[in-house]
């Protein structure tokens, strides 16, 4: 099982052409994802790694049924190319580009929401299910099947935490990244109530960091729904000052808004046992699965 | 990207909403030449980027011309949070009714701009919000109608006016979302908007910050940027030249890692262990030995920091690849501080064995090696 | 009955302080039409004929809950109140505005449409439902209750067809004009259905002019439908030449399409009594009723 | 309002979009500059807002300058459809290999923009529509997304385009929606828009009618549209500066009525009691003694008017106001035609008691009174 992609999953890659969108096409293939077309426009006809390649969304969906989209397209077109998935009626989305105009995110994720479509993203590692379907970048020989569900704002933080994990043989049901950037797509909330239905999901891993204010509603949230998992959590960014953006565009304190110290407060406060350092995930999390 | 109050103020003024008469000087003769056109009371404001300039001192008032002259005079020769005041605005003074705050930023949770109103202006919204949320009128803004002219003046009667002065206030808020529309901003705010005693409305205060990653769409904003028009330091000019995200920070163990979310985490675990990073610095995703290279300039081109951190989690990326783009730099910059490197991933192997020879520390936990740094930096700082 | 308005409506007029918003709402109240409030922004606090007026919709609505709205507004802003209108909840909206652009026309039918709002006009004489109430800036005393529907295009041609049909004693149900600009919102295939469903409604009067294909398409939903009212028809503009604009905005004959003789051919087809002159109409109707 | 050909393809390349290399001229002397600066062969094109331009001698071909200026000097002594030609457009003439249609318009029943695309260009797409449907390929733009980069791709694929031609087809298109959007346009459309034999695609003939509702965004048109500089004739021009619903044609009777669809089927009932109106004006609503003055000022101008009808529906309007406003009209502008005078509604009995008492004929039915003003007008024209 895992939560929103599975075997059944038949995706197109949008800007299949790029380097990054090439390259990744063939892991996801050697994952054995189903990635039955890709989409750049003015490169019709073209075949990546056996993948044939359209113009349009339209002329993909015309030749391949497909239920999710995986965009690599550069920052400028990337947003033009998800409504353009959605417009096709695909509606499951992952925007792996990073630095998209906040502008341009607000009028993707709003039309998301008006047509009930999932956008994972942007600024996302995607999306695995272990030895289901991987739609993303993260490298695949760091997870190994199991009943940890993972949801986090990083990439490579995911990565050390999900091998750590994968070392004391904790496997993962799904994990995926909502990506670093101030406006995404799904948020905890979302993934949680996800993961919440899933039954191969035992127990919940959240890797949160500075900026915004995500982790405190869904400190609220698990309090006010009783929330029925465990949920062990990682918070990056205790060390970082006020003003400045560590990276991610989303992280960023703004005035006293946005601490990690709030953060892991409030998760406390929900009963969420919040890690010191990385490591301390796996150690906790076999605490928990062990009771 | 922040950009000056008096550019923004020059922005609000092009969009129709009433600023203080002003001008710009970089010296003491313009300051003469500007305050003898405007008149008294005047405001004397240095031109710099940081937060809680007021607090800091940088805006003084004057009643003459020759006062005028002396405040801009200390303002020129201050530091402002270590940062030097290169130019000052100087404007007329406003007569205070009352200050108000209008802004438009984001709202993360609901993936949607905001618009925020209050009748406590002047100090910071965040602020504000903290103490009395009550006084903190916001209306989402979908972006399929936009934040139109009734939206504006449903906001102007909540915080209490009617009459002439919503509809005023109605056009000023409105204005202040097409300047956000336009310039892609993630903040325009007006704080205090000044109402005077004849019931007009003034933009006393104004801040905007550009969403950097619309940069494409401004090129005048990003050639200023990139031609370090700011207060940027040679370090963060040099981070983003080279698309690297790079933040000093006060300590003295240089780090550098892959992915922001792992760099942070690598901070937060060296402060864990009593140790003090001297900066934040990302190479992001399958990083050249160029970037490498750049990256480690950046880092030692800081006099305090006594140790290098590199954390490399290798996914995608092959370890063997960054140990050689590591040497590469290393060879090029000359380093000669110590370095502990974490790697591990695809080809750690390889990579290990290309480092070890050159007698580089490499470690696997990410734990151990952050220990292993604080220990040499605490050693180095003892010589 | 009749349709769209009756007794229980109770209106906000938009523009209230304007000469047009005074004049007619003088002439509503005496009619009997329940207007609540008016709104002007900037002019809040203002009686009108003892009407209280507001800044905004959402102020008068606090006050006076109301289900309608007719808009007086200047065109430059008329499709601005009519979103303020839509935007807090009323979904029978009455632009008696001319002049309005088509862009924010066009704005203005699409949010109308995602909220499932009634929109009649722009550039309408509005709606009269005899003696129950009355929404717009027609004469009323030409008006009698009666069974007949009639829905038009036209503001005067409308007047004198009614009046005509009062004189030889065919009172009106619901009388209402569509707006003579190229994006209204109601069309005759609209109106017909809801007169179809109106059991007070007998026979319906269609009054139709050049310009766009509103009158085919009205003749293929009667054919159809098969619909079970007759239908008298008035189609202006037999005399008009190609590529003029004759006084509405939407009355122009584009190369070969809008012409009178296609509408009156389409109508003819569907079995629609076509009345030569405006006075036939009231002929052809007393022949089919006493039938 | 529409605007010439030369302004709509000055429009488009500032957009981006390819046209033929040109230059306007209003003398024979600057046809030959013009024309000495390009590359033969030439098209030399009246430039007159009629439509069939075409068709009625308005294009024509020239393989040297010498040439262009003999075509220019017939252009610039010509009229068409009774406008006489007083600029011409000298072009390069491209060497087609295909026409296209692209077109961005209002579908009325879907109260709505649509794109429209063929492969069957140089001709009007209403009868490309009626004659060959299928070939006519259409798409409904939803305001809030507006016709984006992949809508415009869609449809060019749709008209059997693809790979880099698709992707400049895309462009093409995308910039007309722009266009559109920016000037508020009820239609623009590039017909036919060439496509050469290396493949790409110039805009040989472009079309753009602005809304008239929405000129208030667009004062420069709104000032020159006003100002005469257009192709309307003098009573048009009087008709528009005096908010009047204007139009000639080509009978004998004058008609001024209240109401577009009122007087519509006045000149309808006219023509079915077998006379000819002389032209369509619609005073509107509320009309002042002014605004009818004007009126019937217009309508008289035309030499051909042997007879004056006028149909006063008084619903709202006073029909006694509508008497007084006649009157004073008739005298100020010295009526010696004769009038039929319909009125009926509000205060009507006061209104026909004002006219009779100076001997002008008022009846009650528009019928009656359409078939009387026939009649004189038979008899006028035998005298």
């Amino acid at each position: 099982m895992g939560i929103i992609i599975d075997k059944n999953t038949h995706a197109i890659v949008q800007g299949i052409t790029g380097t990054q969108g090439r390259f990744h096409t063939k892991l996801m293939l050697e994952y054995g994802t189903k990635i039955v077309a890709g989409v750049t426009p003015g490169k019709g006809g073209m075949q990546i790694h056996g993948v044939p390649v359209y113009d349009t969304v339209e002329a993909a969906l015309e030749k391949h049924p497909a239920n999710a989209s995986i965009i690599f397209v550069p920052a400028i077109f990337a947003a033009e190319a998800a409504l353009e998935a959605l417009e096709n009626g695909i509606k499951t989305i992952i925007i792996i580009t990073e630095h998209i105009p906040i502008k341009d995110a607000v009028n993707v994720m709003t039309y998301a929401e008006q047509v009930n479509a999932v956008i994972i993203g942007p600024n996302t590692p995607g999306i695995i299910t272990s030895e289901e379907s991987k739609l993303g970048i993260m490298p695949a020989h760091i997870f190994m099947p199991g009943s940890i569900g993972m949801v986090s704002r990083s990439g490579t933080l995911t990565y050390e935490i999900a091998a750590g994990l994968t070392r004391k043989q904790l496997g993962q049901s799904t994990c995926l990244g909502l990506g670093g950037d101030p406006i995404t797509g799904l948020n905890f909330i979302d993934v949680l109530k996800m993961f919440r239905k899933d039954p191969q999901t035992k127990a919940v891993v959240l890797i949160g960091e500075i900026g915004g204010n995500l982790e405190e509603l869904t400190a609220e949230y698990i309090i006010k729904e009783k929330y029925p998992k465990p949920v062990v959590a990682f918070i990056a960014g205790r060390s970082a000052p006020p003003g400045k953006r560590m990276g991610h565009a989303g992280a960023i304190i703004m005035g006293k808004a946005g601490t990690a110290e709030s953060k892991i407060k409030a998760l406390r406060s929900a009963g969420v046992n919040v890690a010191e350092k990385p490591s301390d995930v796996a150690k906790s999390l076999a605490r928990i699965i062990d009771i | 990207m922040k950009i000056f109050e008096y550019e923004a103020k020059t922005i609000l003024a092009k969009y129709g909403i009433q600023t203080p008469k002003g001008g710009l000087a970089t010296d003491v003769n313009q300051v003469r030449e500007i305050a003898s056109t405007l008149k008294p009371p005047l405001a004397i404001k240095a031109q710099v980027l940081v937060a809680g300039r007021g607090r800091s001192g940088g805006i003084l008032f004057a009643d003459s011309v020759s006062e005028a002259e002396k405040s801009a005079e200390k303002l020129l020769n201050m530091q402002i949070k270590g940062i030097p005041v290169r130019s000052i605005w100087i404007e007329e003074k406003i007569q205070v009714k009352n200050e108000l705050y209008l802004g438009i930023t984001i709202d993360r949770a609901n993936r949607s701009y905001v618009a925020i109103a209050s009748t406590v202006g002047g100090m910071e919204i965040e602020e504000v919000a903290a103490e009395a949320p009550e006084k903190v009128i916001k209306s989402l803004i979908k972006p399929q109608h936009g934040f139109r002219s009734f939206h504006a003046r449903q906001m102007a009667r909540k915080i209490g006016y009617s009459g002439s002065q919503l509809t005023t206030l109605g056009k000023i808020f409105e204005a202040l979302y097409r300047v956000s529309m336009d310039y892609d901003t993630e903040l325009v705010e007006i704080n205090p908007l000044a109402e005077t005693f004849d019931g007009k409305f003034v933009a006393a205060d104004a801040r905007i910050i550009i969403d950097d990653n619309a940069l494409f769409r401004h090129r005048e904003y990003k050639k200023r940027l990139l031609e370090g028009e700011s207060e940027l330091t040679p370090q963060e000019l040099e981070a983003i030249r080279n698309n690297l995200a790079y933040v000093k920070l006060n300590g003295n163990i240089g780090v550098i890692g892959n992915g922001a979310g792992l760099v942070m985490a690598t901070l937060d675990t060296i402060q864990f262990y009593g140790g003090k990073p001297s900066n934040f610095l990302d190479v992001g995703g399958g990083a050249t030995s160029e970037k490498i290279a750049a990256a480690l300039n950046i880092v030692l081109s800081d006099p305090n920091v006594k140790a290098l951190f590199i954390n490399i989690l290798g996914g995608i990326t092959r370890c063997d690849e960054v140990a050689t783009g590591i040497l590469k730099a290393k060879e090029r910059v000359g380093v000669t501080k110590p370095i502990v490197i974490r790697l591990v991933g695809t080809n750690e192997e390889e990579g290990k064995r290309i480092l070890t020879e050159v007698g580089i520390h490499v470690l696997e936990s990410m734990e151990e090696a952050a220990q292993k740094v604080v220990k040499i930096s605490k050693q180095e700082e003892e010589r």
